[in-house]
């Protein structure tokens, strides 16, 4: 594959999310606002690149039988610097996300690129497999906020941009409006997808 | 005790048509054509050639095994083919032709035999066998088999079967009319030959005539009770009609001797008496033809192997020209594509509908109203095997109990959506067997 | 004379019911309510209905259409569906909310899944869940009050509908600490007066959601539907028993055993839901013991959302809590299969 | 066994390794994230006791950081008023709200400093009008003694927020219990700092 | 303690806020195991077992481990001043993450050795539950609501058993779309979403909850 679509393919092709079905709880959960999005995208890609990045350069060290653990361990690690910091310098957005920060450490999405490309490739594609699949993560994140909160709450990233006759579809901002927004953008995916082929 | 079963259906009975007609005898057909195959079990083995002279109730064919029965002549003429004709089962099958001299000469050895009461059961049992008997009640099976259970298994209970509750068919309730006594005489050589205790006979309530006349002929019969049943369909089926006069039921996969009974037709209890009293072989029956396509509607009695045909034109022919035509009754019976396919033993009846009446609308999706459910006389739950069926879920049928239905098509006829739910679980046992073949 | 036969497997003769007539039977049953919000709370209460069977039908068909599958709007249960998520508005909201209630109960409530005998959950109930939980205060405070009575029903008390009545009653009498005596004692003459409702109640001179209020109406209407078989009396009584029951015991002020079980089965939903929506076959189990399973869990839920549930009032949510269990129900309560010992 | 013993040491030694990092990053970011906390509060304070502004807020509390005083001079005299967190049980969340009083016990300012309640309804005691600067729900509260507040719906003078009832009552009953509460040891205080 | 407090968490935990409607915890085996019902069921107890071990587990460790209080170890043991306890917070996700790991292949192994026939029902879904973020959910959630060790076995158990409700009832409704004819492009996983959704609308039903 070449260099750009290893980056490309985590946004669309091989988007974490929509695609491979990895990473939901914190999707749902946090994606209820665009600027929940951007942070938790941040710091997910954070952690996948670092992880990314270590898992890449020791590879050859580490024996099979303990694989997973020092993976863990090395995700972890991340994941409390990306809460630390966060927590120091951006204690309304740490709040925001709540539980859903710590809990990067067993998304399936970082702990899959680490044993299926990072352990397998070299150090410039697991990189660039972290970027992009940050970045797919993070847009789809984003996205999915960004219909929820003008829905729901009539705003985009927090200002308010309908007329004040504007009544919000308050589900979309609750848990079933997740569900259901990811549901139909699944969905329209695949039919598109589907359009696609018959041509 | 409640003398019906749980679940059942009302279809409209329909058995106006024919059912104060008495019985015709139907002139002698030119030929008939004798299958084979007109029992369950193994086909029997002709024993003629082209080109025999036979005499009306000699063997064309002979048993090729204890769960098989021979075939009879039921004209006296000459045997003119040997081969494969259109069958009421839907396929052609092998069928012996017969040309009727038009002198309908009898085979001599069928004359009354005043001491049929004393001989042996087991010669009684053989001689069953020989006259070709097999259930008239519609699933035609040797009529033999049934009368000897293996040792261990004692008959308490001998039912005789008068229910008739398809809609339409009247055979059995002008055969209890007109002949009463031999159908008692014939039920007690059954019961002697099983050595039961008990015998019931179940007749719904919609043929009243009938119960007073079986009642009056065995009222000094301390063992014989004549029973009215609820007028619910499949009150005729076996397990049902055991249920209703006994209380018991059969189990799941087993047999009416499993709780020591034994049900037979009244047409074969007739045919058990004249087989043992006068050694007539099961060569003619009695054949319900009606329908509202059908100009006048009869019940006639009727050469084993005689054309469709031949009975529609001696009822004055067809109403229409465009219709349905059942072997049997609207529930369970088979649709037939033409008319020139023979009478056979089980032929109980033949339904001409219209072009209006057998239409049926294009089946909808489920919509789990549950009305199959109530109905099943068998509590199984037809619309999931209908939707397993569907959708080749085929390993999970066996959850459902799919090979406890017994295809009484109640399920399908009260269906708001029209599904054919009979047709899927037919197709579903198929499956689910393959599958349980491989398995094994 | 050749005749020509036609072939199919049996059975050959069908009954005369169809989706449609069963369908159409409910339309019929639920006009006598229709005429009596007409009459209570007038005109609009039709112009409501009217509306929400409207989207229904177009929303069904439209569906239909792009799905490139058979139009099914002339079957009715688009129109069933629009009628009884009408019954569940209020008199006075605005007519953008019957239209948009009924868009998600027909297009996502039934046609994601399939259409009519696909759909899990009963799709007006969802449809007005959807409503509730988006804009929640439209669905509680847009009552209109019955021609010549009050929103309680009691002609002392105008503020509330009985149910929030008696649920912020209770609330204060539990609370004590929190507010003034002038309050609590208001609450206690509430408790003590709401027995002079039942009438209104009965004959629906009360406020509530516009084909909900009158009992006597709704009744008529079960009746003629419960003698053309189309619904059975199992869940209705199983539902309608189990919230007389636990209200009676666990609902009153006064310690266990005194509660007023039947000011609980003539107020809200009750009537409604039990005899027009826990019967919707789709959702519903197929089988009697089911049935009474899921009537019972019904009457448990909607007494338990009454008492402690954010909300006055908890059938709809109960019928839907219980149409998740229907798959459930169906696969492990089968009936006693015949010639079988017991039920595996 | 030799092989397990191996794999453990690996094990360990990648744990220490990252425990060792992390340690690091501990004590970068632990001041700051204290800092962030203080910080808090201390705006918190200042917005509902604006009295106290150059002053310090010592915390008074028998719990931590649920009572304190304010004075109006940074060497601590001159008591200026005081301020408490009130805990409120609302539709979905439990309500926490720092409220400013002065010496007579009316309410100087409120400030919800935490809440999850339903966005779009109980959320708007935190909404701010558009062109205004301050949520107009949490405004109602200056200068009302905080003994007597009560919403609307109890006879009291608080608009409470359309449909979200629940909210606007937990709020407001959570300042006048809380209050209730505090009161003796406020009158103490005072008595000691007249003496 | 405080019994209808228990029962609050429990309700909490198993209708209001439920771990996969409300909290949103715990999907992918939520997805990935609730198209047959007995695997649900295996799936359920498991994560049952898993969290209110975990919930105590987690909870020990934090308390006597890694706070700077009286219940630390080190306290109790060295008799260190409270104030020069190592305030080991930090390391709260990678010491939890690491014991959950480690109680599961213990579980594993346990179940394995001691009931051949439960660990052939259940051991499928033990590796599936370490990564599941459930059950590191519950164990940080403990900590944030600053439960006792009580409170923090009932929320874990509770959690699991309206993790299970959830699954359950998915897996009987999976099995009936299996059997309808969903839109293509709603096949599969969308359809699941769309009819989660729906649940989670029928369980707000129980928001506002209080027992009074
Ligand atoms: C393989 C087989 C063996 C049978 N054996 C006996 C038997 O030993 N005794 C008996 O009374 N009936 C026996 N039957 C007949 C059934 O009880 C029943 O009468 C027959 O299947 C027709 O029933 P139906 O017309 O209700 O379908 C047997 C049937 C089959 C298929
Ligand atoms: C649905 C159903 C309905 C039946 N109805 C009758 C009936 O009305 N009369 C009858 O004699 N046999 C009926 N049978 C066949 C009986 O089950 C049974 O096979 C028959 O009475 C046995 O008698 P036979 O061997 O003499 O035919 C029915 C079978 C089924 C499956
Ligand atoms: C999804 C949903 C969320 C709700 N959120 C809140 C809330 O955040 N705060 C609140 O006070 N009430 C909330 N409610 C409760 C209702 O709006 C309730 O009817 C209202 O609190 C009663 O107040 P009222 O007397 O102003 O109608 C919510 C209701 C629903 C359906
Ligand atoms: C007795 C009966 C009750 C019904 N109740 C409802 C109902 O509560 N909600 C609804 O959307 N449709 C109802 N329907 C219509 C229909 O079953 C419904 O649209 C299906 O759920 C759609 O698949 C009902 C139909 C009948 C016959
Ligand atoms: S339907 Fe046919 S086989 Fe069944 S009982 Fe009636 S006549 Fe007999
Ligand atoms: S399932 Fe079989 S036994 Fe039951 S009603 Fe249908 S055809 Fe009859
Ligand atoms: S009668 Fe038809 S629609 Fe009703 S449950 Fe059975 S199969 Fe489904
Ligand atoms: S690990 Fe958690 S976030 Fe990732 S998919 Fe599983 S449950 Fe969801
Ligand atoms: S893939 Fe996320 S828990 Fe299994």
């Amino acid at each position: 594959m070449t260099l750009s679509g290893e980056l490309l393919k985590g946004i669309y092709k091989e988007n974490p999310v929509l695609r491979l079905a990895l990473g939901l709880c914190p999707t749902l959960a946090v994606s209820n606002s665009v600027i929940n999005g951007i942070g938790m995208g941040t710091a997910f890609t954070f952690v996948l690149l670092g992880s990314n990045i270590i898992v890449s350069l020791i590879k050859k060290g580490v024996p099979d039988k303990i694989r997973i653990p020092v993976y863990i361990v090395i995700i972890a690690s991340f994941v409390t610097i990306a809460d630390l910091f966060m927590a120091g310098f951006a204690p309304k957005l740490h709040k925001a996300l709540g539980i859903f920060v710590p809990l990067i450490v067993v998304n399936c999405i970082i702990l899959g690129r680490a044993e299926a490309f990072a352990s397998k490739n070299s150090l410039g594609r697991s990189i660039l497999d972290a970027i992009g699949m940050g970045i797919g993560f993070t847009l789809t994140l984003v996205f999915i906020g960004f219909f929820r909160e003008f829905l729901g709450d009539g705003k985009v990233l927090g200002t308010p941009v309908m007329g004040s006759s504007f009544e919000p579809v308050l589900l979309f901002i609750l848990p079933p409006g997740a569900f259901l927004s990811l549901g139909f953008l699944m969905g329209f995916l695949n039919w598109i997808d589907s359009k696609k082929v018959r041509k | 005790m409640k003398k019906t079963f749980k679940g059942g259906a009302h279809p409209p009975e329909n058995k106006e048509y024919s059912n104060s007609k008495p019985i015709e005898d139907l002139p002698l057909p030119d030929r008939v054509v004798i299958p084979l195959i007109q029992h369950l079990g193994a086909p029997s083995k002709p024993v003629v050639s082209i080109g025999d002279e036979v005499k009306t109730g000699d063997p064309v064919s002979e048993a090729t095994g204890f769960v098989s029965v021979p075939s009879h002549s039921s004209i006296s003429g000459k045997v003119i083919s040997i081969g494969a004709f259109p069958h009421p089962f839907g396929k052609d099958i092998q069928s012996v032709v017969i040309e009727s001299d038009g002198e309908d000469r009898w085979n001599e050895k069928i004359k009354f035999d005043e001491k049929y009461m004393d001989i042996p059961v087991k010669e009684m049992i053989e001689k069953i066998q020989n006259a070709g008997l097999a259930g008239m009640g519609g699933a035609a099976f040797p009529t033999h088999v049934k009368l000897s259970p293996p040792p261990p298994k004692k008959i308490e209970i001998a039912i005789l079967n008068g229910a008739e509750c398809e809609p339409y068919l009247t055979s059995d309730h002008r055969l209890m009319l007109e002949k009463t006594e031999d159908i008692i005489k014939g039920f007690k050589l059954i019961m002697k030959i099983l050595d039961a205790k008990y015998g019931y006979i179940g007749i719904e309530n919609n043929k009243p005539d009938a119960i007073d006349k079986m009642r009056s002929i065995t009222s000094n019969e301390k063992n014989i009770e004549v029973v009215g049943l609820n007028v619910k369909y499949p009150q005729g089926a076996e397990k049902q009609l055991i249920k209703a006069l006994t209380n018991r039921e059969v189990p799941s996969g087993g047999l009416p001797m499993d709780v020591q009974c034994l049900v037979q037709n009244v047409g074969t209890a007739l045919a058990v008496y004249e087989a043992l009293a006068y050694n007539k072989p099961l060569v003619e029956r009695v054949v319900t033809v009606t329908g509202s396509g059908i100009k006048e509607p009869k019940n006639l009695r009727v050469r084993i192997g005689t054309l469709f045909k031949n009975l529609v034109d001696y009822c004055g022919g067809y109403t229409v020209e465009k219709g349905k035509l059942i072997m049997g009754g609207p529930m369970m019976g088979l649709a037939q594509y033409t008319d020139l396919i023979p009478v056979i033993k089980g032929s109980s009846g033949f339904v001409v509908m219209t072009e209006e009446e057998s239409f049926l609308e294009e089946p909808k999706p489920c919509i789990l109203c549950g009305r199959c459910v109530d109905t099943c006389p068998m509590k199984l739950l037809p619309c999931t095997l209908g939707t397993l069926v569907e959708y080749s879920k085929f390993e999970m049928l066996g959850e459902y109990n799919i090979l406890d239905c017994i295809e009484c098509g109640s399920c399908a006829f009260v269906c708001p959506s029209k599904r054919n739910l009979v047709h899927l679980i037919k197709y579903g046992k198929l499956k689910y067997n393959e599958i349980r073949k491989k398995s094994a | 004379m050749e005749a020509h036969f036609y072939v199919s497997s049996s059975p050959h003769i069908r009954d005369r019911e169809s989706i449609r007539k069963i369908m159409f039977s409910v339309v019929v049953a639920l006009i006598p309510a229709l005429v009596g919000a007409v009459y209570f709370f007038g005109a609009r209460a039709l112009w409501i209905t009217v509306v929400s069977v409207l989207t229904a039908i177009i929303t069904e068909g439209l569906i239909q259409k792009l799905r490139k599958v058979p139009v099914t709007i002339s079957d009715g249960s688009a129109v069933v569906t629009g009628i009884l998520l009408a019954y569940n508005l209020p008199a006075g909201c605005p007519y953008w909310l019957p239209v948009i209630g009924s868009f998600f109960a027909i297009a996502i409530g039934k046609q994601a899944f399939g259409g009519l005998g696909y759909n899990p959950m009963n799709p007006a109930l969802l449809g007005r869940a959807f409503l509730l939980a988006s804009w929640p205060v439209r669905m509680t405070s847009e009552w209109v009050a019955p021609r010549g009575g009050t929103l309680s029903g009691i002609t002392t008390w105008t503020g509330a509908t009985p149910l929030n009545l008696l649920k912020q009653a209770r609330k204060v009498i539990h609370h004590k600490e929190l507010y003034t005596d002038n309050k609590i004692q208001e609450s206690f003459r509430i408790l003590s007066d709401i027995s002079s409702s039942y009438s209104a109640l009965f004959w629906g001179k009360v406020g509530g959601c516009l084909g909900e209020t009158s009992v006597i109406l709704l009744l008529i209407g079960a009746l003629y539907l419960l003698y053309k078989r189309y619904i059975g009396l199992e869940i209705p009584v199983t539902y309608i028993g189990v919230v007389a029951l636990l209200a009676w015991a666990f609902n009153g002020t006064k310690g266990l055993f005194t509660g007023d079980p039947l000011f609980h089965i003539l107020s809200g939903g009750l009537i409604l839901g039990a005899f027009f929506m826990a019967t919707d076959m789709v959702t519903t189990p197929v089988t009697v013991k089911g049935k009474l399973i899921f009537g019972a869990g019904c009457g448990v839920l909607t007494v338990f959302i009454r008492q402690f549930g954010g909300y006055p009032e908890g059938v709809s949510y109960s019928i839907l809590l219980m149409n998740l269990t229907t798959p459930i129900i169906d696969r492990y309560v089968k009936p006693k299969i015949f010639g079988h010992k017991k039920v595996e | 066994m030799r092989n397990i013993i191996k794999l453990s040491s690996i094990l360990t030694l990648v744990t220490a390794i990252a425990a060792l990092a992390l340690a690091g990053v501990n004590t970068i970011t632990k001041p700051l994230i204290e800092e962030q906390m203080r910080l808090a509060v201390h705006n918190a304070l200042l917005e509902v006791l604006p009295e106290a502004s150059g002053g310090v807020c010592v915390d008074v509390g028998e719990k931590k950081g649920e009572l304190f005083e304010a004075y109006s001079s940074p060497d601590t005299t001159g008591l200026a008023g005081f301020a408490f967190k009130a805990y409120g049980k609302g539709y979905s969340s439990t309500i926490e709200t720092m409220v400013g009083l002065d010496l007579n016990g009316n309410i100087k300012g409120i400030k919800i400093l935490f809440q999850q309640e339903t966005p779009g309804l109980g959320s708007k005691i935190e909404e701010i009008k558009y062109g205004k600067s301050k949520p107009w729900f949490q405004e109602q509260f200056k200068n009302k003694n905080a003994e007597r507040v009560a919403v609307d719906k109890d006879d009291g003078e608080i608009k409470s927020i359309t449909g979200a009832t629940i909210s606007s009552r937990a709020v407001t009953n959570s300042i006048r219990n809380g209050f209730k509460k505090i009161k003796p040891r406020l009158e103490k205080i005072i008595k000691g700092e007249q003496k | 303690m405080n019994f209808s407090e228990l029962l609050i968490i429990a309700l909490a935990a198993i209708f209001v806020q439920n771990f996969i409607f409300s909290r949103f915890l715990g999907l992918c085996p939520y997805l990935g195991v609730s198209k047959q019902l007995d695997s649900a069921i295996g799936m359920g107890a498991s994560v049952i077992f898993v969290m209110s071990l975990a919930s105590v587990v987690t909870w020990l460790v934090y308390n006597f481990l890694l706070i700077p209080a009286q219940s630390n170890l080190f306290y109790k043991i060295f008799n260190l001043d409270v104030e020069k306890i190592p305030d080991l917070r930090f390391l709260r996700t990678i010491a939890f993450i690491l014991v959950i790991a480690t109680l599961v292949q213990f579980v594993e192994m346990v179940v394995q050795k001691t009931s051949p026939s439960l660990y052939r029902s259940l051991g499928i879904y033990l590796p599936l539950i370490t990564t599941n973020c459930a059950i590191l959910g519950v164990s940080v959630l403990n900590i944030d609501s600053e439960y006792n060790f009580i409170e923090s076995l009932v929320q874990g158990f509770t959690a699991g058993i309206g993790f299970t409700l959830a699954l359950v009832l998915m897996a009987g409704i999976r099995i009936r779309l299996d059997m309808a004819e969903v839109p293509k492009p709603l096949k599969g996983l969308p359809i699941a979403f769309i009819t989660a959704g729906l649940m989670a609308i029928a369980f707000l039903g129980f928001s506002g909850l209080s027992l009074e």
